[in-house]
């Protein structure tokens, strides 16, 4: 049936994220087909709209690697720093700043490898910025070599013979180091992971969200699962909701908020304190 | 020609050779004199070697150490091998009477052994100030500062019953008569 | 006013009277009473201090700061400033104001802890990879590390870059009584004068790269230590990457007349020529002083910029003096003697190194001998 | 008469496919020459975004019809 109105009707977006937080002129972007960081970064943005924050008033910092190069994606105040550093650079601006939404993407290398330091004494200062770690279980920029998270057994380009070390957990980490929000999401389910981040995003302290992320070109590939689609699928199988990242369930990887405390002081107010004495 | 004084403070971390050091410091640069103290001390906090370098001159002074020293207080021998080059027939060693054993003898210069710690706990219960009993022997020896002078350097630091305590100490080391 | 104030103190009340809002740091000495002193102070000046996990997180924390918008420094010594070299380089790269002050110690390594070295003059010049500008300043007394702290913050962000304060242990650790002069405030930051749509991060603007926008005015732009356009993202164009490198490589150079600083003593008629820096600066000043009085021909630079080094300004000093031989003191192995002997290639003039390294400053009869017979 | 349409930017898709996997309504197919995702059957889009939310090229836009009377 044809509506009389058609001739005044349009077909808009449904969501202005896209125009209002990508730097389109610089896309496509670097990521390899299928890789689940594209796939983290609409949901990061999408929440930014859902906020409604102003571009001027979010700070985007990352640090190198795949996940590292989100910050030159997105219309925000962002920097592009240097391995493993994105978390002490944020903590220096949430501290000038308190005012600024103050996010920090990084990988699994950047996060708990060379920065592992730097992520247990942002968790332990309770900084306001939620870091969201795009877990790929690999160092996928330098080609595929075994990252701190690379399961026991799995296979990369410097594990031919299979990862001989135990890998790490990022939200144990997190949990133990103090961080006020922990979560532990997938790609399989976008909606979700634009869910959980819009909930770290609003917590006022140190937020972690561990995005379990597909990167075919190299733990999938070495790993029997080339096709982004068999990885999004293994995400599938091979998780389960939990209230903890203690729980466990036929080896399966517990997925959930795992802490959201809203008590503990976030440390750029609290120094403020100083202030008025 | 300009004066200079150039006192080699020597001890154990603790012993408060840095503070005493800086009061004498203070003292003269209340006379209007250059002041400049340096310290050398090992990583150890309490127990190891502590030396404080403290030189007063009414010009400019360019080598902030002790090269001749006119006073070296020696709370403890270990320092005193290394201060060796920094000593001649003139330097008088004000050591604390505890290091009668040391064999100071050997370094040839005027030598006093003084109850720095002995009086600070007897007449003041408080083996702590000893270094401000040195600190008033020293200044009496040098004889360039004022009672007056150091009371008020000593007021600049302390306050209240600390003030007193340290003024105290100071007192017995400046009021020592030989002996 | 004439006080009694430690090295370490007096840099951090320069910092203060410049204006400075932040310091992140980590503990290690002969550096750490600058930090104890601003931990103190900061809160008083609306100001953040931060004892950070490391050397590394904290220069991070201080870019970071600095790019929000707060006058930024961290402090160190030999081991955390080779751990803050990758970061430098980001720094520069990047067009970050930061200020690294290193009160240098002796030996590589652990070397001696708590006492003086003056090895890290060409770490401080040519630390990171990748050749890149900075700014280095260096102190001889407590006085000068108030001043020289004050300049090296000021000229950070007038050019938008690392500078460095390269004290020692004695400078840092010794209490002199001093009268410090009106303090130099570091420049505020002003909004572009173009609107944000045009605003182009490291274009130039009369030479010298845009001014950094205070954050939360419209003006959103990208950071990256990558080789980059005047727009902030990165490229590979061969002709972007050069105009870019020969920029920041240019700018310290093209402001080195405001940048050189340097103190000369006694040397008309000078047929010895001392250079030295940093304490030895100072302690050599002394021996010339006392030669002169003797009735020798001595004379003394005392440079206070290490970097960009004052090369004219020697050489136009050596054709003038003539001096027949040139000694550098210094606490390391010849490092500044190597920057002489570049800056008067073309002389025929000895240049003798008197070097000694043993945790003590080195005696004066050392430098007078090398003076006298060198 | 549909209330959404989608859209996929050739020049952004990178032919992972995973549109293909999440549209309930067999929108997408990939074409033969460069395997990229074409919404051939545009007219069976339910506005659910599921391939919107998961595609990690930034590629697809679904739009939804205002201004019509529902």
């Amino acid at each position: 049936m044809v509506n009389e109105n058609d001739a005044e009707a349009s077909f808009v977006p449904m969501s202005s994220a896209p125009d209002k937080w990508l730097r389109k002129e610089h896309l496509p972007h670097i990521w390899c087909p299928g890789c689940g960081i594209g796939t983290i970064l609409r949901q990061v943005i999408e929440q930014f709209t859902k906020l409604g924050w102003k571009n001027d008033d979010v700070v985007f910092v990352t640090g190198i690697g795949c996940t590292g190069r989100a910050s030159g994606y997105v219309n925000a105040q962002t920097l592009h720093t240097i391995h493993g550093r994105a978390l002490p650079t944020a903590t220096g601006i949430k501290m000038a700043r308190p005012d600024m939404h103050v996010v920090a993407m990084l990988g699994d290398g950047d996060g708990v490898g060379i920065g592992g330091n730097h992520f247990i004494h942002a968790a332990k200062r309770n900084i306001g910025v939620t870091a969201i770690v795009v877990n790929n279980r690999i160092y996928g920029m330098t080609g595929g070599q075994v990252s701190p998270t690379t399961p026991q057994g799995s296979k990369s380009t410097t594990t031919p013979y299979g990862n001989v070390e135990p890998s790490m957990d990022v939200c144990k980490l997190a949990l133990g180091a103090g961080a006020t929000f922990v979560a532990r999401v997938h790609t399989a389910n976008p909606v979700y992971v634009g869910q959980i981040i819009g909930r770290a995003l609003q917590h006022d302290g140190f937020a972690v969200v561990e995005v379990l992320s597909q990167c075919p070109t190299y733990f999938g590939r070495f790993n029997g699962m080339p096709d982004p689609v068999q990885m999004l699928q293994w995400f599938k199988e091979n998780t389960f909701m939990a209230k903890s990242p203690e729980d466990e369930k036929e080896g399966k990887i517990p997925i959930g908020v795992f802490k959201d405390d809203k008590t503990t002081p976030e440390l750029s107010k609290s120094y403020r304190n100083l202030w008025e004495a | 020609m300009a004066m200079r004084r150039e006192v080699y403070i020597v001890g154990s971390g603790g012993q408060g050779v840095v503070l005493m050091g800086a009061l004498l410091a203070e003292a003269y640069a209340l006379k209007n004199w250059n002041v400049v103290q340096t310290v050398v001390y090992d990583a150890a906090q309490r127990g190891g070697l502590a030396r404080a370098e403290v030189v007063m001159s009414d010009s400019e002074i360019y080598y902030p150490k002790v090269r001749k020293a006119d006073v070296i207080v020696a709370f403890a021998a270990d320092a005193l091998p290394g201060a060796r080059p920094k000593m001649d027939e003139h330097t008088v060693i004000l050591a604390d009477e505890s290091l009668k054993d040391k064999n100071l003898e050997q370094y040839g210069t005027k030598l006093l052994f003084v109850p720095f710690e002995r009086w600070a706990k007897e007449e003041l219960h408080s083996s702590r100030v000893m270094n401000m009993v040195a600190l008033g022997r020293v200044l009496k020896t040098l004889g360039d500062v004022s009672i007056d002078e150091v009371e008020q350097a000593l007021k600049e630091r302390f306050k209240g019953d600390l003030f007193k305590l340290n003024m105290a100490a100071v007192k017995i080391g400046l009021e020592a008569s030989e002996f | 006013m004439n006080r009694i104030v430690m090295g370490d103190v007096a840099c951090a009340m320069g910092a203060i009277d410049a204006g400075l809002r932040f310091y992140a740091g980590y503990p290690i000495t002969p550096s750490s009473e600058i930090a104890e002193t601003l931990s103190e102070m900061l809160p008083k000046h609306q100001g953040i201090y931060l004892q950070m996990e490391d050397e590394i997180g904290s220069i991070m924390a201080v870019i970071g700061a600095s790019y929000a918008g707060f006058p930024a420094m961290t402090a160190t010594s030999g081991p955390g400033f080779s751990l803050m070299q990758e970061a430098i380089g980001y720094a520069a790269m990047a067009e970050i104001p930061i200020t690294i002050v290193n009160v240098m110690r002796a030996g590589p390594s652990t070397g001696l802890a708590t006492q003086i070295g003056e090895g890290d003059l060409m770490q401080a010049i040519w630390g990171t990879h990748g050749d890149h500008p900075v700014a280095v300043f260096s102190p001889g007394n407590v006085r000068e590390f108030y001043i020289y702290t004050q300049k090296a913050l000021y000229w950070a962000e007038k050019l938008r870059m690392p500078t460095i304060v390269l004290a020692d242990e004695v400078v840092g650790h010794m209490r002199q009584n001093v009268d410090f002069p009106e303090p130099i405030v570091i420049p505020e930051r002003t909004l572009p004068n173009v609107p944000p749509e045009k605003y182009l991060p490291y274009a130039t603007e009369n030479g010298d790269v845009m001014p950094l926008p205070p954050l939360g005015k419209g003006y959103t732009w990208h950071v990256t230590g990558s080789a980059h356009t005047e727009n902030g993202f990165p490229t590979i164009r061969p002709d972007k990457v050069k105009e870019l490198l020969d920029r920041l490589n240019t700018k310290v150079q093209r402001h080195r007349n405001e940048l050189i600083e340097y103190e000369t003593f006694m040397l008309e008629d000078a047929e010895t020529l001392v250079i030295s820096f940093a304490s030895m600066g100072r302690v050599s000043k002394g021996v010339v002083s006392e030669l002169r009085e003797q009735g020798y021909k001595v004379g003394l630079i005392r440079p206070f910029t290490m970097w960009p080094f004052f090369k004219d300004e020697l050489s136009n000093i050596v054709s003038n003096v003539h001096p027949k031989k040139i000694v550098v003191p210094e606490i390391n192995y010849g490092q500044l003697r190597l920057l002489v002997e570049w800056a008067l290639k073309g002389f025929d003039i000895p240049v003798i190194g008197v070097n000694l390294v043993n945790g003590d400053l080195i005696p004066p009869e050392m430098i007078e001998e090398a003076i006298l017979h060198g | 008469m549909n209330k959404f349409d989608v859209s996929v930017d050739t020049r952004l898709c990178k032919a992972c496919g995973l549109c293909v996997l999440v549209c309930p309504k067999k929108v997408f197919e990939l074409r033969d020459e460069d395997g990229k995702s074409v919404p051939v059957n545009a007219l069976a889009c339910i506005g659910c975004t599921q391939c919107y939310q998961i595609c990690p090229d930034f590629a697809i836009t679904v739009y939804k019809k205002e201004g019509a009377l529902a």
